[in-house]
């Protein structure tokens, strides 16, 4: 089982990032960055506590966390507009402490957006070129590439305070990018997009990422933009990073409670452990239901907590070997998918996804089903 | 019993007018004297009179303006009514300084004021010296009006000094073309001047005689030259309307008291032109006087009705059309 | 919220009306319109006067020296204007920069020379500057010179002493709009590779724009009607029409002349201000569109195209000539920009702080005349201050003079400020040169017709009467000082408190007032001393009975300049000193929020 | 067939919902609000045009539209701030066009905060009681009382600038719903918040309007959050709504292309019409496969486009009856689900999205397939 998991994950980097690695880019190569035990305090209060983290030149990082867990603070540092307390920084192998913002040469996407009032769209965007004197000619024809990508041509003109919101974030990122920069910063770029332009643009800034090769610091509280976006996830909590690693292993072998409920819906099943079996253990839950589940190193104590995702479970209308009786609590409609709630019988309460497939209805609450899972789809969380 | 509100110079003037003058004057009589610091009144009085609100009892005015306000806004002084002390006083001035509009009350002199620590050995005593600059080399001063300026011009290029009036504009505009290399400034107010010299901006002056006398009776190294000095008068008037005339007339009758006005010169060396004055003044400091009869037999007596007659060039008059002149000169 | 607060129909009519902006420059104009407009119909009037109509602006045109010394006047006054701009800005980033005790030292070292008369700021100088001056003194003790320069009377002592006359108006123009500039673009800019010079010019210069232009105004403005300054520090070449004004004011067979110069420097200086801000695109001040334009205001039909920003004639030029400069300049160490806004920010600082201490010296003086340094000390001139009753009742006159005409210039200024960013009415420039235009007209034109006025109102010697008087020339300070503010505030967080349930004014006092808070306290700070210090309009208006203290001062001015005038101004600037320190905490709270 | 989807819409209205319209509200009642015919230029650019909409006191309507489609400009006009061009609004019946703004009572989040940056956060949050003079120690409670409820308790003191981003947003709901106005306006409310904290807000928003029947006009760039938490949603596309009705119907049967692929993701297959059978119609590929597909009033062209949500697509390694073979082209892991693309044989892609089952492989790309729907999962687009 655990052989099967790893082949999975060895698949799971998608063609498109394997192909990124070996096209040597054309322009800038991304730089490497370091971060080592950075920490930054507003007054008492530690935003960034201790920070490490090793960027590989290229790599596409995204940091992921909730809300005031220092993933501003964390790009503000790297940017220079702040100085840490303490750690240093180094890109490309060397420190940046005394390298001024506009030497970094670095892209940013700001929260606010941050456009220049008093300029144009074309104008916002063609500023990092002016900076860099590019001729006049480059320029604009970068502009408009750029802002063709951002699907913003016909407001080139116009100034940020008469665009709409998402317009103004789409103006943000296409002056973060347009020069290619080296590493370009981006703090929650596709907030205020909805869905379809959401994928376009993505998808716009992976060809970036991988012709080019700039390193990208992403942030988003979106986790399957997180997911599918990113080479590895850091992921933040209370200004310390909790887990780094690639999408499917945060997803599936997450490192601790919290971080298993942040990434992704979960269902966290406290029980007992009564077998092992290597990596494989064997449970019970407080009402008597016994199931396996994989764990990375064993565990030496005999509770455990066990992740398994909503949509692992599977519904039954008659009892299957392995599953359990439950109550429906609640069930929603979300479109493409079912949510629905039960409780089992000892009072564990579940979530369960499933897809909305004709035919199925969405199950009357209090009805009585039976839900089962199986070892591989259950972890043990360290 | 009543105000009467009286113009003021203000300053250390006016420190002396309200100690000598106007607290005994309220002591004695029970009226209140209210003072109004103003250089300047001729417009004042023509709108307060236009707009029938006449608000002052008692002004000053330049000699010109007796004639230029009389008919519309001064009223008459009923001389009859006036003190004994200051029928005795008026008696030994010239007809000249008491007319039916106005009382001179004050003699004012612009002369040659000089650094004494500049010229020790040899000093300045005419209007050629002045312009003499290799005898006395250093820096001057002067007013930037055309009065004074242009009669000292045309004495300097040796005009006698009976031939002055009427003035030969270009011929003094040329000679002053000759010493405006040497003016280090041109001043406007009274103040200036002995200011520029005491701070070495200047060392030689065209000045008012009274500000630079009070210095030097102070101890600054000034001197004054009367030789070729101006005199001139400042009438005191009651404009039409008056709300207090009748105490304007008691305050007028106590500053035309000889010992008195005497009094003030020991605090502030400006004079009353008469006579009797004079003699019961102080002599180290009547010695600065305009009106002291040494001084009064070297300067000459200005010409008010020069200045103020018109010019034959549009409207303006002599003054108007003179300042024009010389400001076009000084601004090249 | 009922059904009753839906009002009737009909009443709505009247009702949206009534809430046209525009309706915000009623009072000022009504206030105007009689405090200004009148007598101003009445300087037209008798500058007509002449046998013809025509007589004295015959006189004035075919002089050639009122030409020239127009055109002069507007050099002198534009050239100041630059200085201030020049040395003006550094000192407000440095203002911004700083924090704590050194930020209040150097708003104060500022703001400190606007309370001392001008009178004797003047004189200190002429002390600084003069043969025997302190500078003339430590260059020979140096061994650079031998023979002490010429420093006074001349061009160049002219444009520093109205340079340091009028650069707090400007340092506090500008701060009031670098205060609200948002810092999430300056580092957006920085991100994007712009160096600091680049941030500066093409970010915090266009975007603070503002308050250069309404500082610029200001002091341009305020320039044209100077003769003191000029008078006592210029030399023969130097004259300005004010000053050709207050000869004529002097003689009493002037009157009709000295009006029609009045009216012509008011009319060419309208003119002049007029094209400038046409062709420099000056209305950004007061709202061109270009900054702050929130989606609130219904855009004309036409605008459209036209909103996207203008590029004036002016700033291509500038950007041409100015952009190279900075690069050169740019190529030096980086440390320099630094250096240098510390550098000219401490130079200004200097100019303006050793004038103060001069002063300061010379109240301890035995003399009875200014002089520097004093023969001799003693503290015989502030015996003489406080124990004369006259003075400290002219003192309480002024405080109360003033405090009162700073409402009232704040009050009517601010609200028409308000009028003119936020309604849509024509004819903006016009409007905002109108306002401004009574800083044009000089005093003792404005107070000769005045006082026929105030005569005919029984408002001569009045404490009102004075304190409306002085409005008339605090007015435009505040409307220009606000509407540059209001620029800057984001109207989304005006509509914030509004959807809130925050009525209109509600809405000023909680969000609008915090945002221009700095702009405002400029403008009341100056609209105070505009009044505390006015002399020549009190000259006409106040009465024997209620002196204020620039005519104490002037009283002595005019027969003897003596050490009171520097123990005025030492006590004003201990206050003011005093003042700080204990409004301190205040402020400290006002900057953190 | 016809019957079971509309008993199954009948179902999906939640029963929270339904409770909260019997259960009388303890605060404001929502205020019902109509928009007739309302245009809003910017010069030549009709941002809202011609602009009809009925709203039901209490109602949660979402505005749903791509970025610069009108939706920001359409709450200006409900709030006030720019005055319609033509047409009127409405509120109980009553014009508003000269209610200004502070006396309509409505309560706002604005996509770009707009907080008070002189204020800390409880006075930004108190601003509107002190505005309606209530009595301090009651604001004083709701402060505390809202600001749990966002979760923001600690920053009670702090000021906007002190803040992260999507704490900020946090202070603008709190701020916009601590009054439990009568009308609530949200622009993009829950933008910058991750997924675990903006579903806990939901559930709040959502008692908020149950319990108190505020009116709630909502936007939103989140298909799912327009769908779990509206009454109707309002698409809105150019300055125009081009459907306004139930979740499930805006996902189930929309009525356009826009909404269909607006509004999750969609194949939307283009076939020849072969067969009518009252609302259900018979049709075929180009590439010659048939299928059935059901309509809302049938059909009288004899093509027509229909559509097939990724999810309803099935997955076969072996043909079964009404499957077409096809080949993969991308597989994606996003987290709970797969996103696999593929190839009929005549040249159509469809994109296909099924739960990440434990034990089934990501296919390859170049992998053959069968995939197949029914009929109840085919919606023909009219
Ligand atoms: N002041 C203005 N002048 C000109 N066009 C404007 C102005 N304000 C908005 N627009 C345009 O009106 C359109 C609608 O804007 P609006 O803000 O309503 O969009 P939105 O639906 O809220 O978009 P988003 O989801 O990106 O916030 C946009 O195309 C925008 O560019
Ligand atoms: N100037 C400041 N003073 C005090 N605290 C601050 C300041 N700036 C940020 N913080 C605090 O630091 C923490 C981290 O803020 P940061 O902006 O990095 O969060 P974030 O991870 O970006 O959150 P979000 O997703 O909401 O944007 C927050 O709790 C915030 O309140
Ligand atoms: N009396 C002249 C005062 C000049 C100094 N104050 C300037 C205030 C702004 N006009
Ligand atoms: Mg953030
Ligand atoms: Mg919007």
């Amino acid at each position: 089982m655990a052989q099967t998991l790893a082949r999975r994950e060895l698949r799971l980097e998608s063609p498109d990032m394997q192909a990124a690695r070996a096209i040597p880019s054309q322009g800038a190569i991304g730089a490497g960055i370091t971060i080592r035990n950075v920490v930054k305090n507003y007054g008492a209060f530690v935003a960034a506590d201790r920070i490490s983290l090793d960027i590989e030149p290229g790599e596409f990082i995204t940091l992921l966390g909730p809300s005031g867990s220092g993933k501003t603070t964390l790009l503000n540092l790297l940017a220079g507009f702040q100085a840490p307390d303490a750690g240093e920084i180094l890109v490309d192998g060397a420190p940046i402490q005394n390298v001024p913002t506009h030497r970094r040469g670095f892209g940013m996407v700001f929260q606010s957006y941050a456009l220049f009032p008093n300029m144009t769209v074309a104008q916002n965007v063609a500023f990092p070129m002016r900076m860099a004197k590019m001729d006049r000619a480059t320029s604009d024809r970068r502009v408009a590439e750029t802002l063709e990508m951002m699907r913003l041509s016909d407001h080139a003109g116009k100034l940020p305070s008469q665009m709409s919101g998402g317009q103004q974030q789409r103006v943000a990122i296409a002056r973060a990018i347009v020069m290619r920069p080296r590493v370009v910063l981006m703090d929650e770029p596709l907030s205020a997009l909805d869905r379809r332009l959401r994928e376009s643009i993505q998808i716009e800034i992976r060809e970036l990422h991988q012709t080019i090769g700039s390193t990208i610091l992403f942030v988003t509280h979106d986790q399957s933009e997180a997911l599918t976006m990113s080479d590895r996830i850091a992921v933040m909590d209370a200004g310390h990073i909790v887990q780094i690693a690639r999408p499917a292993e945060i997803y599936r072998r997450p490192q601790s409670r919290f971080v298993a409920s942040f990434v992704g819906e979960s269902n966290l099943i406290d029980a007992q452990v009564v077998g092992r079996d290597g990596r494989v253990l064997t449970l019970r839950t407080p009402g008597g239901q016994v199931f396996e589940a994989q764990s990375r190193h064993g565990v030496q104590d005999d509770r455990a907590t066990v992740l398994v995702r909503p949509e692992r479970i599977t519904l039954h209308d008659a009892p299957v070997p392995g599953s359990m009786p439950a109550t429906v609590t609640s069930a929603l409609f979300l479109g493409e998918v079912l949510r629905i709630e039960v409780v089992l019988d000892d009072g564990q309460t579940l979530l369960i996804r499933c897809p909305d497939i004709a035919g199925r209805d969405l199950p009357a609450v209090g009805a009585r089903l039976n839900v089962g899972w199986g070892a591989a789809d259950s972890w043990v969380l360290s | 019993e009543g105000e009467v509100v009286m113009q003021d110079p203000g300053g250390a003037y006016g420190d002396a007018l309200r100690e000598v003058m106007y607290d005994p004057f309220e002591k004695e009589t029970g009226i209140d004297v209210v003072t109004v610091q103003e250089a300047r009144s001729g417009p004042r009085i023509k709108a307060q009179v236009d707009a029938g609100k006449t608000e002052w009892d008692l002004t000053f005015i330049f000699d010109q303006e007796t004639k230029l306000l009389g008919d519309c806004c001064l009223a008459d002084i009923d001389y009859s009514k006036l003190s004994d002390e200051a029928q005795k006083t008026l008696a030994t001035m010239p007809d000249n300084l008491k007319r039916p509009k106005g009382v001179a009350l004050q003699v004012i002199g612009v002369g040659m004021v000089y650094n004494t620590d500049v010229y020790s050995d040899q000093q300045p005593q005419s209007w050629a010296d002045f312009w003499d600059v290799e005898k006395f080399p250093g820096k001057r001063c002067m007013p930037a009006w055309p009065r004074f300026v242009m009669e000292a011009a045309l004495m300097a290029d040796g005009v006698p000094k009976e031939q002055i009036y009427p003035i030969d504009m270009d011929r003094a505009l040329k000679k002053i073309a000759e010493i405006k290399p040497h003016v280090s400034k041109w001043w406007t107010t009274s103040a200036q001047a002995p200011q520029l010299l005491l701070d070495g901006e200047a060392d030689l002056c065209m000045s008012y005689t009274g500000s630079s006398s009070i210095l030097a009776l102070e101890g600054a190294p000034l001197e004054v030259e009367w030789n070729q000095g101006f005199v001139y008068y400042d009438f005191f008037s009651i404009p039409k309307g008056a709300p207090n005339y009748d105490n304007a007339l008691k305050l007028l009758s106590w500053r035309l008291d000889a010992p008195r006005a005497a009094e003030l010169t020991s605090v502030y060396p400006v004079a009353l032109p008469s006579p009797l004055v004079y003699e019961a003044a102080d002599p180290e400091i009547s010695k600065y006087w305009a009106n002291n009869p040494e001084n009064l037999a070297k300067a000459i007596e200005w010409s008010p009705d020069y200045w103020g007659a018109a010019s034959g060039h549009g409207t303006t008059t002599n003054e108007e059309y003179g300042q024009e002149q010389l400001n076009a000169l000084l601004a090249q | 919220m009922t059904q009753a607060s839906l009002a009737p129909a009909a009443r709505e009519g009247l009702a949206q009306r009534l809430k046209n902006p525009a309706l915000l420059l009623v009072p000022a104009v009504l206030f105007l319109a009689l405090f200004y407009l009148i007598p101003l119909i009445d300087l037209f009037r008798v500058s007509m006067s002449g046998p013809t109509w025509s007589t004295h602006f015959e006189r004035v045109f075919s002089v050639p020296l009122y030409w020239e010394s127009l055109l002069r006047t507007m050099q002198i006054a534009f050239t100041v204007a630059c200085l201030c701009a020049l040395l003006g800005y550094p000192t407000a980033l440095l203002i911004h920069r700083t924090r704590g005790i050194v930020q209040v030292l150097i708003a104060t070292a500022v703001i400190l020379p606007y309370f001392i008369a001008i009178l004797i700021r003047t004189y200190a100088w002429m002390v600084l500057l003069g043969r025997n001056g302190p500078i003339n003194k430590l260059l020979q003790a140096l061994g650079l010179i031998d023979t002490p320069l010429a420093l006074l009377f001349n061009r160049g002592s002219v444009l520093l002493g109205m340079t340091a006359v009028l650069l707090p108006l400007m340092v506090l123009s500008i701060y009031a709009s670098v205060a609200r500039l948002d810092q999430g673009l300056t580092r957006a800019a920085l991100a994007s590779g712009a160096g600091p010079l680049a941030v500066f010019w093409r970010v915090l210069l266009p975007l603070t724009l503002p308050g250069i232009g309404a500082g610029f105004l200001l002091v341009f403005v305020a320039g044209l009607g100077f003769f003191i300054t000029p008078t006592l520090l210029g030399g023969p070449g130097d004259q300005m029409f004010a000053m050709h004004i207050t000869q004529q004011a002097d003689s009493i067979t002037g009157e009709g002349f000295l009006q029609a110069l009045a009216v012509v420097l008011l009319v060419i200086t309208l003119v002049v201000v007029g094209l400038a801000g046409r062709i420099m695109g000056f209305q950004f001040i007061w709202g061109g569109g270009k900054l702050g334009d929130a989606p609130a205001k219904p855009a004309a039909g036409k605008a459209a195209r036209s909103r996207a920003p203008r590029r004036g004639l002016a700033m291509v030029l500038a950007d041409m000539l100015g952009w190279p400069l900075l690069r050169l300049l740019g190529r030096l160490p980086a440390g320099w920009g630094r250096a240098t806004v510390w550098i000219m920010g401490a130079c200004v600082i200097v100019t303006v702080i050793v004038p103060i201490f001069v002063v300061m010296v010379i109240s301890f003086s035995k003399a009875s005349y200014l002089t520097f340094p004093p023969p001799d000390w003693s503290l015989r001139w502030y015996e003489k201050f406080f124990s004369d009753s006259n003075w400290m009742t002219a003192f309480w006159n002024s405080l109360g003079i003033a405090s009162l005409s700073a409402v009232i210039s704040v009050s009517l200024g601010a609200t028409a400020a308000m009028g003119i960013v936020r309604s849509n009415i024509r004819h903006k420039s016009a409007l905002m040169l109108l306002l401004v235009s009574p800083m044009i007209v000089p005093p003792v034109v404005l107070g000769l017709s005045l006082y026929a006025l105030f005569l005919k109102l029984g408002l001569v010697g009045t404490y009102l009467g004075l304190a409306a008087a002085h409005a008339i020339g605090g007015i435009p300070i505040v409307v220009v000082i606000v509407a540059a503010s209001l620029q800057a505030v984001d109207q989304r967080l005006e509509q914030g408190a509004a959807v809130h349930g925050a009525s209109p004014l509600t809405v000023f006092r909680t969000v609008t007032l915090p945002a221009i808070a700095p702009g405002l306290a400029a403008a009341v700070f100056f609209a105070f001393l505009h009044s505390f210090d006015e002399l020549v309009l009190s000259l006409f208006l106040s009465s024997p009975r209620m002196k204020t203290l620039p005519l104490m001062l002037w009283a002595d001015i005019n027969y003897q300049l003596n050490p009171v005038l520097a123990v005025v101004s030492t006590l004003e600037v201990l206050l003011v000193v005093g003042g700080i320190i204990l409004a301190r905490p205040v402020l400290a709270r006002g900057r953190a929020a």
